[in-house]
């Protein structure tokens, strides 16, 4: 059986696993599904060591006929940009699983109903990414809303069902446009050479497209991927979600999840609809950079520790955004390597705030303070994470942040102006809370806090060993991202801008 | 005569009854009401017949006196039943379902 | 004039005589079988007499022909679809019409008299109601295959008279149920009157009462076109009326309100098969020609359908009279295939009409159980928390709504898809939009009950869940398999349909 | 270039120290400061090491490179983690190493009685780590970590007592400002990139030959922006003052001797773009001016002593940054004057530790007096790192900002005169309010609290004060003699470096009287103040406007408050609001428009079966009249 399939497969078979054991053995259940993580996440890495770099086709394709009738397959492959983005998700899944080990119990349902969300969530998200037929994408990118929705309305905190509901109302509302533009491309596609919905053979479709049909097309997958990567002015479900998810559904929500948006707009909105993209990037760089901005200030204004890690999150997809339609290779694989990153920094955010949180019982942020003589382990680990976010050099981010910004310089130098002033904001929203939760006298009632466990230790070590590792040797992922970036770039038209000074005066 | 006037009297009739459907009370009213529709939908079949020149509407006339003698069947059942659980047989009266 | 001896091909129309036959088998038991044999026998003489239909029509399936009864009827592969889709759908209702708890004792007892209570103490049951879902289901089963006018109107009386009856026959809230049985025959019967105005119209515009003589009329283009207007129009009334299309709806949230829940599971299910398969054969056959005459009107009976029926379901706080103004919304989802007016729309219609009533019987059979001492609880508020109470029901009932709001890997997405997208191939941009429109606030109420049975607390009330009877356990259990199979292999069905599905001249 | 494999060494060794001390946690609290001494000492080693093999080859090819892999790969974007060790950075290497050893050495005994002591020197091994990348890096980029990698560590070590809100406030205030002039290297690399294309010293020496004013001068403003943020100059100098708020020898070792010195190597090392481009240029000497005397008129009036040497850090960078203005003449007088004043600056901070050290920890000048006969090798040392900075011969001061006093006038024109003139008034400011902070603390009469108990600091503090005083007596010397240190980083700065210009305004004779003259005012106007005069104990409240704004630090911190901080707070208030309000209610109305309508239609449901056949009649009728109008 093909190797991405397989892989795909394996958490499910992992929940019906899971789903057999009985309901009071917890910790059995616990350690099955974490133990089908690691084997996904092994597996993904072996299959990174046997992805070819240099080969920018698909690859580990399978094809199968699913829906004839539609020209609808059931066809996966990975390229560098895919092959990322799946590493990052079944590198997070066992991190989750390990990280909140006790997440599943302030739930609605038992353990057993947490854990089989969860695995059945990771083949959704390996479906996502690995999938190279569009019907087949959109499949999962909306079958994953569901697993997603009731982790976060059935074992989340204080406002979960609201929080829930505007999730799911959100991006199926997104999805439903991008459902409309799916139908758009099909008919088309019908109309021109049989129906399909092969992404490769798509991409020739834009030459049958009157403009306003391709810019309308181009709009309802854009709109979809940007309520998923949350862009200004469509970002307000993610607080609310993050702040009421567990913190190891946050993670696969901000880490993984949100990255389906930004990476269909490298997939989908660049290489369907490549004059559109052309025609909407300037006001689409408007609003990656509003987000930026706006999502740093948020975070500055946030008095939940939650909430904030949410706001930073807008800010740095502002940055992917702005990465992706710089059109440049620099921009363009910073962006894909961001979202990596991202993955990571938020994820050790987010469990490091999830086990103040329940260690405080609050997740205000003026609740906390003098955590770093108290619990020395978490404080530090709150503080590299949160260093990763500002995008401190020597640290995972600040690579791709960097590479985003001399990306979009090259051509769009206003936008990278704009956004650099957003390295300090970061400076002042990750400083503020760390100020106030870490430094200062131990505020009353946290004297007694308990340090990170062995476990916990055990699960973020990991993570903060990625964010410093890929800060100085960014190469093994870039040596993926780097011919898929430039494959894009191409196929799109362009070249990176020439030094403007370099032939001489 | 001219058939078409046949035509407009049915259209007339049509017009009546269902006026009649949307402004009496009584049940059994508005059920003769909905009887002369029909019957005015006759007419036009029967006038058409005649102006076509074939059968065929004349059958459905036919058809139609023997589905609506069926209706009266039902529809009487349906309307003494309710005469008798609420003692009227007016239809604003059965108006609990609703918004 | 010479009279001709009609020549009847009764392979063809054994479907129909069958079940008419268990009618009157069924009608002679009431009359002389003793009492307490009668439940037995009746059930199982209707479900006979329709696993016998269902095996006819499969055995003629490959013939084809408009010569079974003089140009009356035409058996054709969309034919076959529709009226095996009927008997599925009728044989589903009997398993919930089994179960009898729903049905009054003696139906001519005055609600809350000394007879009525009598007859309860009795144990009494309302036998009748088999034959006479026996006679609608043989109205049905004629109705979409009628291809003349006399034919159409009959059975569409057939269909109607014994489902007016049964609306009445609910045990609990007689007053209500007797009430919905006034209402929908009063409108039943205006409907009809406009039904048959048209059909005298059109009979008057073509001096045939054949729908493909009427087809050569307009094609030849010799009748007068006000005839043609006036008789399309009234004709229309009617059958919009039957599917419950903006503005001829407004029975159906009281009817199905009122009505005994497995009879308007059967009436939601079977009656939208059996008129959209008339209207499609009268509409693709009769009026192909002329669709510059009605589409346009069609298109915005379509979009205010499917808007109508999302938003105000929105705010409905009672299960059957929700599903029923979602059932509007489908019937302008329904709407859509019609005016495609091309093959893949005829294709996509039938298989969303299956995968829609399968789905309905489903819903509405979860709805037969939840309970409290005085009958169904039907008010939403009382179903908080039921996934908590009873976990597998209210998986069920979501996996229902989820497919009504079409989300993939169920019957609905594939069935949404393929419709909208008909639509869209034969240009309705508008129908496309709207479609998706209003199935993003469609998600909004089926969501909210998700969330009311997972996300909310219970209230203790003495609503409970019943066992279902084995019967019932095994409708709801068919609806479920079907509706996941058909969302993840569809590819069977959808090719059957496409090379089955066509009309007859 | 001659490449290297050693390289590395320098700066992994107090890595790894950090590293292990962070890891290892409470287990390494007895050897930690051992531990991450000896680190910075084998670096200081290694440091020797190569510059005796750099002493060893011939003047072209005593450069010498590192490639250690290949750091960001990105297309034409190609940045590989290198090192570079030249004259200059050498000079740098030692001074880190060197003054950054002798600091561990103090600490050991300073921070004996703090339960954290550790994690000090884990920070401090983390900071020598840091800046030796930021001077060893063969890129801007490189720098650019290294750089923000000082400022991480400055951070941490402002804040190390941050459980005091005004310390933590006081190392987050730190790292934002740095963060702004960061911004301004994060601009400079992205336009190297864009117009050169590439980000390499040697690539954008190279490319600077060919390539226009404008974009050179952008680049250049934007070092300059750097350079400003993290050598505490002008506007971004408010952080300074409060990073006092770190333990003594941070303040020494970063806030003196090298990290705030790195604006400067990093305008020297970027000269190949600042002599092509005049304006950006102009504005660094317009900068250093400013500061100069923006830091010693804060001076005068500060009486916490670290504040005051803070200020004068700040006043001393000016000079620097002044002198790294005027161009190739300048250079090397900027790197002179910031070596012997790392060396006397460190040497007075750890001063002030010492006198803090014996006087629980107070800071305020106004509670001494008369320590000179209770610390005397504090006064001793202190006392000879006061004759540098104020420059008396033959002290270190003296001849390198003489140097950049002189320099300055040659300039030319006005300019010459305006920034000589500048300069030779911050001289006799400096003068000032060095002999005040001397008065005050040593000479003048005891003003003590009642429970202080002064006494000389141990071996291990005085020692390493006793090494850097020598340093201050004898370094301005060994580097001006026969212009040694120019003609050593001659190379460094291309073939026009070290040459003196032409023309002189006056000749050197004249500048150093003038120079000694401005001195001797501003000593004899502090001697006259404080040491003849009383002083109180508590500063006096009604002085004048002028002293009011100098204490507080001329209005920056003010300033940036009403312009920056209190409008941005309000921006953050009405986006919070605004979020809430008008995109989020503007979602949350468009649920409430569809519940609304629902509701309305709803109504239309209102049970009556005549009204349903009214719909339905109404119904056909629009049919009919749709279907009427689309056949017409």
């Amino acid at each position: 059986m093909n190797a991405l399939t397989l892989l795909g497969l394996l958490p499910l078979l992992g929940a019906l696993l899971v789903s057999v054991i009985p309901n009071d053995q917890v910790i059995r259940i616990k350690q099955a599904a974490l133990a089908t993580t690691l084997l996904v996440a092994l597996s993904a890495i072996l299959m990174w060591f046997n992805f070819d770099a240099a080969n920018t086709s698909y690859q580990f394709v399978q094809v199968a006929e699913w829906i004839p009738s539609f020209g609808i397959n059931y066809a996966v492959g990975v390229d560098g940009l895919s092959l990322v983005l799946i590493l990052l998700s079944v590198l997070l899944t066992p991190i989750v699983v390990l990280a909140g080990w006790n997440e599943s119990e302030g739930g609605r349902w038992s353990a057993k109903v947490f854990y089989i969300l969860i695995l059945v969530l990771e083949t959704m998200m390996i479906g996502v990414f690995a999938a190279t037929d569009v019907f087949l994408f959109y499949v999962f990118f909306e079958a994953m809303l569901i697993p997603v929705y009731f982790l976060i309305g059935g074992y989340g905190s204080g406002e979960r069902a609201a929080a829930a509901v505007k999730f799911l109302l959100y991006s199926l509302f997104g999805g439903l446009l991008m459902l409309a533009s799916i139908i758009g491309l099909f008919v088309i596609s019908s109309k021109n050479g049989g129906a399909t919905f092969d992404i490769t053979k798509l991409s020739e479709m834009h030459n049958y497209m009157s403009s306003t049909t391709q810019n309308l097309l181009f709009l309802g997958f854009f709109i979809a991927f940007a309520i998923k990567a949350p862009v200004w002015p469509l970002h307000t479900w993610l607080p609310d979600a993050a702040a009421s998810a567990t913190p190891g559904t946050s993670v696969l929500l901000l880490g993984v999840l949100d990255k389906v948006g930004t990476f269909g707009m490298i997939r989908f909105c660049l290489s369907l609809f490549p004059d559109a993209s052309k025609t909407f990037t300037p006001i689409i760089l408007v609003f990656a950079v509003i987000s930026i901005v706006y999502g740093a200030f948020l975070a500055i204004g946030a008095r939940d520790i939650k909430r904030l890690i949410a706001y930073t999150s807008i800010s740095h997809f502002g940055f992917i955004t702005m990465g992706i339609f710089a059109m440049t290779t620099q921009g363009h694989s910073g962006a894909t390597l961001y979202m990596f990153n991202h993955g990571f920094s938020t994820a050790a955010l987010f469990l490091v705030a999830g086990w103040m949180i329940s260690r405080r019982k609050s997740s205000t942020i003026a609740d906390f303070g003098g955590l770093q003589r108290v619990t020395p382990v978490m404080a530090w680990s709150f503080f590299i994470a949160g260093m990763s976010s500002l995008a401190l050099p020597g640290l995972s981010s600040f690579v791709s942040e960097f590479l985003v910004l001399v990306g979009t310089f090259t051509r769009y130098p206003v936008a990278a102006v704009i956004a650099t002033f957003g390295i300090v904001l970061a400076a002042l929203y990750i400083l503020i809370p760390v100020q106030k939760a870490l430094h200062g006298p131990t505020t009353p009632g946290n004297e007694n806090l308990a340090d990170l466990n062995l476990r916990e230790k055990i699960a973020i070590g990991p993570v903060l060993a990625v964010i410093i590792a890929l800060g100085f040797y960014p190469a093994p992922l870039l040596n993926v991202i780097n011919p898929a970036s430039a494959h894009v770039i191409e196929s799109q038209g362009f070249s990176d801008p020439l030094p403007s000074e370099g032939a001489g005066k | 005569m001219n058939p078409y006037n046949y035509l407009y009297v049915a259209g007339l009739l049509f017009t009546i009854g269902a006026i009649g459907v949307v402004v009496r009370r009584n049940a059994i009213v508005v059920f003769m009401c909905i009887e002369l529709m029909l019957n005015a939908a006759n007419l036009t079949l029967v006038t058409f017949a005649r102006i076509n020149g074939t059968l065929e509407g004349q059958v459905t006339a036919f058809f139609t006196m023997v589905v609506a003698a069926c209706e009266v069947v039902v529809g009487l059942a349906i309307i003494v039943t309710i005469y008798r659980s609420r003692r009227s047989a007016s239809i604003d009266d059965a108006s609990l379902l609703k918004r | 004039m010479v009279f001709t001896t009609p020549v009847l091909n009764y392979a063809q129309l054994s479907p129909i005589l069958i079940v008419l036959a268990g009618a009157v088998i069924g009608v002679l038991i009431e009359a002389f079988a003793p009492r307490n044999a009668r439940h037995n026998s009746q059930m199982f003489i209707s479900l006979l007499s329709l696993v016998s239909a269902f095996a006819a029509t499969v055995s003629i399936r490959k013939q084809a022909g408009v010569d079974a009864a003089m140009n009356s009827v035409a058996f054709d592969g969309a034919a076959f679809l529709i009226q095996a889709t009927i008997l599925i759908i009728a044989v589903l209702a009997v398993f919930l019409i089994a179960d009898q708890e729903n049905f009054t004792a003696l139906a001519a007892a005055i609600p809350g008299s000394q007879e009525e209570r009598e007859s309860l103490q009795k144990d009494l049951r309302v036998t009748e109601v088999y034959p006479l879902t026996l006679f609608a289901v043989a109205g049905m089963l004629l109705f979409p295959i009628a291809t003349d006018l006399i034919t159409l109107f009959v059975a569409l009386e057939v269909l109607s008279l014994p489902l007016y009856l049964m609306a009445g026959l609910s045990r609990r809230r007689r007053l209500m149920s007797q009430e919905a049985a006034l209402k929908y025959f009063l409108l039943g019967a205006f409907s009809s009157a406009f039904f048959l105005f048209g059909i005298a119209y059109l009979y008057g515009y073509s001096g045939t009462i054949t729908l493909s003589g009427i087809q050569q009329s307009i094609v030849g283009g010799s009748g007068n076109d006000v005839f043609l207007l006036l008789g399309i129009a009234f004709l229309s009334v009617g059958l919009l009326f039957k599917v419950g299309a903006v503005p001829f709806h407004a029975w159906s949230p009281d009817v199905y309100q009122g009505a005994p829940t497995a009879i308007t599971g059967f009436m939601a299910a079977a009656t939208k098969v059996a008129a959209f398969g008339a209207i499609l054969r009268i509409f693709y056959v009769a009026f192909a020609n002329a669709e510059w005459q009605w589409r346009p009107a069609l298109v915005i009976v379509a979009i205010i359908t499917m808007l109508f029926g999302s938003v105000v379901a929105i705010t409905q706080r009672d299960v059957k009279r929700m599903l029923a103004y979602s059932s509007i919304a489908h019937a302008g989802f329904l709407l859509a295939g019609v005016i495609a007016l091309n093959k893949s729309g005829l294709d996509a219609s039938i298989f969303y009409l299956f995968a829609y009533g399968i789905a309905t019987l489903g819903a509405f059979a979860i709805v037969t159980l939840i309970r409290d001492a005085a009958g169904e609880v039907t008010d939403l508020n009382r179903w908080s928390g039921l996934g908590k109470r009873s976990p597998l029901t209210a998986s069920v009932f979501a996996l229902f709504l989820l497919t009504f709001a079409g989300i993939p890997l169920t019957s609905g997405f594939i069935g949404k898809f393929s419709i909208f997208s008909a639509a869209y191939q034969s240009g309705s941009t508008a129908i496309l939009i709207t479609g998706v429109l209003s199935s993003a606030i469609a998600a909004f109420f089926y969501i909210r009950v998700i969330v009311l049975m997972f996300f909310k607390d219970p209230v203790e009330d003495g609503t409970s869940v019943v066992l279902p009877s084995a019967l019932t356990a095994i409708a709801i259990a068919i609806a479920a398999v079907v509706t996941i199979v058909l969302g993840i292999f569809p590819a069977p069905l959808l090719s059957f349909i496409e090379s089955t599905a066509f009309f007859i001249r | 270039m001659v490449t290297s494999n050693s390289l590395v060494y320098l700066i992994a060794l107090p890595l790894l120290g950090a590293t292990i001390l962070l890891l290892a946690g409470r287990r390494a609290d007895k050897w930690g400061h051992i531990l991450a001494t000896l680190m910075s000492a084998s670096s200081f080693a290694v440091g020797l090491y190569q510059l005796s093999a750099m002493l060893g080859r011939s003047t072209e090819e005593r450069a010498i490179s590192q490639k250690l892999f290949s750091w960001i790969n990105v297309a034409s974007f190609q940045v590989d983690a290198g090192l570079l060790l030249d004259q200059l950075s050498i000079c740098f290497v030692l001074l880190i190493t060197g003054v950054g050893t002798l600091i561990h050495v103090y600490s050991i005994s300073y921070m004996a009685h703090d339960e954290n002591r550790r994690r000090f020197f884990a920070y401090l091994n983390l900071f020598v780590a840091a800046m030796l990348l930021l001077v060893l890096g063969d890129s801007y980029l490189n720098l650019y970590v290294g750089w923000e990698g000082v400022g991480l560590a400055s951070y941490l070590l402002i804040g190390f007592w941050n459980q005091k809100p005004a310390y933590a406030t006081a190392s987050k205030k730190a790292f934002v400002m740095n963060r702004i002039g960061d911004m301004g290297l994060s601009f400079a690399i992205m336009i190297a990139f864009a117009t050169l294309g590439t980000v390499s010293f040697v690539g954008v020496k190279e490319a600077s030959h060919n390539a226009s004013q404008t974009a050179l001068t952008a680049i250049g403003i934007m070092l300059l922006v750097a350079a400003t943020g993290k050598s505490a100059q002008f506007p971004l100098q408010a952080w300074l003052g409060d990073a006092m708020a770190g333990p003594t020898p941070v303040s020494a070792l970063i806030h003196a001797a090298t990290m705030v010195t790195a604006g400067v190597y990093l305008i020297v090392r970027s000269n190949f773009i600042f002599d092509a481009a005049p304006t950006a240029q102009l504005l660094v000497v317009i900068v250093g001016a400013i500061t100069l005397l923006f830091g010693a008129l804060v001076g005068t009036a500060k009486d916490d002593i670290k504040k005051a040497l803070a200020a004068s850090t700040m006043s001393q960078i000016g000079y620097m940054v002044l002198g790294a203005g005027l161009g190739p003449a300048g250079y090397a007088f900027a790197i002179m004057h910031l070596l012997t004043h790392g060396f006397f600056k460190a040497g007075m901070f750890l001063g002030a530790g010492s006198v803090m050290h014996g006087m629980n920890d107070t800071v305020d000048m106004r509670k001494y007096g008369a320590l000179r006969k209770f610390m005397p090798i504090t006064f001793v040392t202190f006392g000879l790192g006061y004759l540098a900075i104020i420059g008396v011969p033959p002290f270190a001061g003296f001849y390198s900002k003489d140097l950049i006093i002189e320099t300055a006038f040659n300039a030319g024109g006005a300019k010459g005169i305006i920034l000589g003139g500048a300069a030779l008034l911050g001289a006799a400011i400096t003068a000032f309010y060095m002999s005040r902070v001397m008065i005050l603390t040593f000479t003048s009469p005891q003003r003590w609290d009642e429970d202080a108990h002064p006494h000389e600091s141990p071996i291990l503090m005085w020692l390493p004060m006793a090494i850097l005083a020598i340093g201050s007596v004898t370094s301005g010397f060994l580097f001006a003699r026969g212009d040694a240190l120019a003609h050593w980083l001659q190379p460094v700065f291309g073939e026009h470096g070290a040459e003196h210009s032409e023309e002189h305004l006056f000749s050197p004779i004249v500048v150093s009287a003038m120079a000694l003259v401005a001195v001797a005012i501003g000593v004899a106007i502090a001697v006259i103040k404080y040491q003849l005069s009383e002083v109180a104990a508590t500063a006096p409240e009604n002085v004048s406007i002028f002293t009011r704004i100098a204490r507080k630090d001329l209005l920056q911190d003010s300033f940036n408050e009403a312009v920056f901080m209190r409008p941005g707070q309000a921006l953050t208030r009405v986006l919070v609001k605004g979020d809430d309000v008008v995109i989020d209610g503007a979602v949350r109305g468009i649920g409430r428009t569809a519940l609304g309508a629902g509701s309305a239609l709803r109504t239309s449901q209102t049970g009556f079966a005549r009204s349903y056949a009214a719909l339905i009649l109404i119904g056909a009728i629009a049919l009919i009249a749709g279907i009427w109008v689309v056949t017409q």
